[in-house]
């Protein structure tokens, strides 16, 4: 789950890492704006759940009142990549020289975490990468804490020095960056940029990404990409669990295993129809659980099409089969709508069942990709 | 039958969380397929028995009792970690992690605990591992695979049966077939079954099955170049219209920023001249020709 | 370096280890007895630096003043391997029925920690082993923390069972011990015999060995071991960083590498002699230093030969030369004491300096042995 | 020349501790017998030079200018973990640990970082491998040691310098020695190396010299049964006469409790049929036996 700015420098202060006084405006603070900011100038930056909000022209100075309300309004308005902010956050304005980079992840092809560090912060890592800057990299398992080489190495990338009290304040910041990744298992917390203001080290920006996976040992669910608006699917979705992830095209996808269906969307396109949804029941779906799965899609993506494309191995072709004729019985979805590709584990059940309201099943996944784009 | 460097030894198999809905129904299957399972654990639950097999309260009991050499894990997320790591310090190896939704973290200290002790973990969120006619670590279904000569690697699991039926449609049986896992982070990689078949006798083509992100794909076809790998290559990376920042499913199926897309990852398969199949069922055809089957 | 029960058991304690009440007594305390002791019946155990007290009759029980007195005396009476105690441990007397064993070690064949375990306690775990008793092992590096499967391993040894409450006791203890280990740079930390008693264990006795080459970041020296009363000679061996150790022969044999040293005292007693000490001077010694060594040995073991074994690589045998030479004329050694074997760095140097004191200076190993032993 | 095992590619080295009185010396006299030192580190000296070595400040810097493949480690005890994790980190192997008086509990953790990534750690405490006529990490005296076909791994090191050269005298250059290291605690034991030297074809015979503490002799020797090792093997134990209770030097040279004595070390050898010297000088004469040289 990906952290807002702000919402990743909350967590990084609980580690002890600095970061700019500021404070976090939405549409409500319009008229409040000038008790909540004393001291000018300030940045004030939209909060997106992506990167590259500078060259997106979401991050502005204002150094008075009057051009504060103005770029908030402007920021307020600004749409990046589809999305308007919610949220902005204002800043102290911090001058400073040099920009440096950082970053810890769970590294999958290190299986470790992964230190990286440039003394040439303000630009993305892959592209320091592409231009041939240094970049530090330092992989520690989960259970190796950093010893002070780790800390040196990065005090010498940055400031091409180990001077021991550079090392110090090195190790001030890098410490609490792994506390942060361990104790609140992060993927990713990448500072950039990060600038050094003389007796110590400050955060300009933090990228932050929690493991959705460790919900069950911390609160994940109080981050605002957790309650951002999510459509009706999308919730039930994650409340069935689902993977559902809806797209812009008329034909729903659904079937049993992430590759396959990503398999399958890949398929409808090859054909030349265009994927309405990737629904992923997962293994051994009941038949509530299809019939569930095709009222999410067939309420939400409105498709002209349902490709259903199961192949059985834990799951069973007759609960499948059962589920699609409660979609039709109960939901009301009509059955030319379906395109049923039926294969595996009681295959002959699901087929009879279904065949004897008068659905077509296919057992060939290609076969049913070139009827289901015949729209 | 073993193949050294993902199953060093014959298989006397353990299954951590047996008295669970899935460890139970999946040791039923195992031992069906012919299986050596030997013993089962769960906590709190020893002196029973599954399907024939003892269960005991600890692993290390199981190991004095039951003498297993590898263990295939269906405990909940919370808890695999544990069970992994007294697999681990009890030398079993693999350990075939099933479970789905273990936290990075967990997994990375398993992996370290792990490759301390020379123990191979497959997975985690993986369908295991099946060797036809030998024996089957995993939760396959049994009627898919065949002995054969084609080794598969595959991601993904539903999808990795379908291509193997298509395989067996066409004759050719399978070698074995790994599941490396849907995870962000996963124990064993394309690379490290790719190092393990190089040599094997027994093996005439490999056929991979990916998919959007990471890049372990493209590390494959690295090592493919580097290590004058000389066997045809089948891949087939599933994903190639999924949009960027969408988590399709799997933890580890995601395209975020541009890096992990399906285009890169069939780019360098194509550079080191492996055949790339852009429909599923195109892997079996082409495998097939290559192999001059008809 | 051991630490003596009573100070194994205080760092217990620190870490959250049960142990029974007692009192520390000194021959000072003698008349203070009846103030120290308050409830009887009391375990009455001299604090030796080695195992095996019960057989030796170094632990008594006393169930009154009276019999407190009479136990008291006695054991520090109580000669064991050459030694009195200095110090007596006055305990509560802690009825219990099961004992168990449990250790960790610095574990120099796994080259990681290994914890070791069994449901009888009581007998060391060699003979448990010659037993054929159930010893459970687990190994862990030094970063990988124990989780609940090692708690459960533990309780299943102890009890054959794992009831989540029994565990939990289990974890209340081995985890305090594993925080000791690290915390204190244990290379032992052993419980033996460790008693049940429902709420939670209780430590009845303490073997704990810490890491002498810890020194640089704890504090070892107010442990009985340090300060026990050693000879002028250890006192300057240690100061000066010389391996030395008093033996109970006439020949002092004194060399540069501990496992030449080892080999020479083997040769002496090869060839009938009987060796006065081991002292390695280390590699590089200077004049001073051999100088230093040989007036450690000669006023110390007062040996009728002193055998020099040197097989120069730093070490230059010019310095060593000089060195003996010094010892004669300074310390006023005999020069007919010496026996001197050296080869290597500078030997020509070396041998010109003594032969034209008049000293015969041996190339051959076994030669001066021989020679070394026809006093 | 290298040892796959032990040294697994070409020696470039770097010196860990290079500006101390130790590294300094030990670095020109490595030079001296041909070692391709080629760079050193001291945090806070980088750009000066030693004996025409390049210090740097990090492993890191001195990685990417000099392209080290191996370390040796000069650094005092409080900073020698740092140290050998700075270079196992960046991948260096093997990390040769002169220093003496290293904590347990630093060199388990060395250990465990280095094993997890394959790293080899010879020492603490130990004078080095040397590689006559190739190379030499170490701080053993050069002439002692020449070009030949016997083997010796030793836990000490004046007298293997002795031993050595008594070979030598017989006109018996050597293979390699490996210095294990006197610590409690070591990175490689006595069966590592044996591992190593089991198919080596330029090893005719094996010199072990052990001493007491330990079991380190013991599982050598069951090493030695277990894997049909079949070349002859000459074993010494120092501190037969030693007695209980008391370290002898090195840290892990001691007896206690009945156990790590010279006996049950001399008894294990003999039963695998090893030769055993009861005197240093007893080695090369064995072995000149052993191997027909007269």
């Amino acid at each position: 789950m990906f952290l807002l700015e702000h919402e990743g420098k909350e967590i990084l202060r609980r580690y002890g890492v600095r970061t700019p006084r500021g404070v976090v405006v939405t549409r409500d603070d319009l008229d409040r704006l000038d008790s909540m900011v004393e001291e000018y100038p300030v940045i004030v930056k939209a909060q997106f759940l992506f990167g590259g909000r500078g060259k997106a022209g979401a991050v502005k100075k204002a150094d008075n009142p009057k051009e504060l309300r103005e770029v908030v309004e402007k920021l307020f308005q600004l749409e990046v990549r589809g999305a308007t902010p919610e949220r902005l956050l204002i800043e102290e304005f911090v001058p400073h020289e040099e920009e440096y980079y950082i970053s810890i992840m769970a590294s999958k092809s290190d299986k470790s975490l992964l230190l990286l560090a440039s003394r040439y912060g303000g630009v993305d890592v892959e592209e320091l990468a592409r231009m041939g800057r240094h970049i530090l990299r330092i992989s520690l398992s989960p259970d190796e804490a950093p010893m002070d080489n780790v800390y040196r190495a990065v005090a010498k990338t940055f400031f091409g020095s180990v001077d021991r009290d550079l090392v110090s304040k090195v190790a001030g910041l890098v410490k609490p960056l792994f506390d942060a990744v361990l104790g609140e298992d992060l993927l990713l917390v990448e500072i950039n940029p990060l600038v050094f203001l003389g007796d110590g080290f400050m955060a300009l920006d933090a990228k932050v990404i929690i493991d959705d996976n460790a919900g069950f040992r911390r609160d994940v669910t109080g981050f605002y990409e957790y309650n951002r608006s999510m459509t009706e699917g999308e919730r039930i979705a994650r409340e069935t669990g689902f993977a559902y992830v809806p797209l812009k095209g008329d034909i729903a996808v659904i079937g049993n295993g992430a590759g396959l269906v990503m398999a399958t969307l890949d398929l409808v396109k090859y054909y030349g129809g265009e994927p309405a949804c990737f629904l992923d029941v997962g293994g051994g779906a009941s038949a509530d659980r299809i019939a569930k799965a095709l009222e999410v899609v067939y309420r939400e993506v409105s498709p002209k099409r349902i490709f259903i494309n199961i192949f059985a191995g834990i799951t069973r072709c007759d609960e499948v089969a059962k589920g699609i004729v409660e979609a039709v019985d109960r939901v009301g979805i009509p059955p030319e709508m379906f395109v049923i590709r039926l294969v595996g584990t009681l295959e002959d059940v699901g087929r009879e069942i279904l065949e004897s309201r008068g659905f077509r099943v296919y057992k060939d996944m290609d076969e049913a990709a070139k009827e289901v784009v015949k729209i | 039958m073993i193949l050294p460097g993902i199953i060093d030894r014959e298989v006397r198999l353990l299954v951590q969380g047996i008295t669970g809905r899935q460890g139970r129904f999946h040791t039923e299957q195992m031992l069906k397929y012919g299986t050596k399972v030997v013993a089962g654990v769960t906590p709190g639950k020893g002196g029973q028995e599954v399907h024939g097999v003892p269960v005991y309260d600890t692993v290390e009991e199981a190991v004095r009792e039951a003498d297993p050499t590898a263990s295939i894990i269906f405990v909940p997320a919370p808890y695999a970690l544990d069970a992994a790591a007294e697999s681990i310090l009890n030398g079993l190896s693999p350990v075939v992690v099933i479970t789905e939704g273990i936290p990075a973290l967990d997994t990375l200290r398993m992996v370290s605990m792990a490759s301390r002790r020379g123990v191979r973990i497959i997975g985690p969120n993986t369908p295991g591992v099946i060797i036809p006619g030998y024996t089957k670590i995993g939760i396959m279904p049994n009627q898919y695979f065949s002995e054969g000569r084609v080794a598969i690697v595959s991601r993904s699991g539903t999808l990795t049966y379908e291509i193997s039926k298509q395989l067996l449609d066409r004759g050719l049986g399978q070698r074995i077939v790994v599941g490396v896992g849907g995870d962000y982070v996963i124990g064993t990689s394309f690379v490290d079954v790719l190092r393990a078949l190089k040599d094997d006798e027994r093996t005439d083509a490999v056929v991979i099955i990916g998919e959007i992100g990471g890049d372990d794909e493209e590390r494959a076809a690295r090592y493919i170049r580097e290590s004058g790998f000389d066997k045809p290559v089948v891949a087939y990376i599933a994903g190639r219209t999924a949009p960027e920042g969408k988590r399709m499913g799997h933890a580890g199926a995601i395209v975020s920023e541009g890096s992990g897309t399906a285009e890169s990852k069939i780019q360098s398969f194509k550079d080191v001249g492996a055949y790339i199949a852009y429909r599923p069922s195109e892997v079996a055809q082409i495998v097939a020709e290559v192999l001059g089957v008809e």
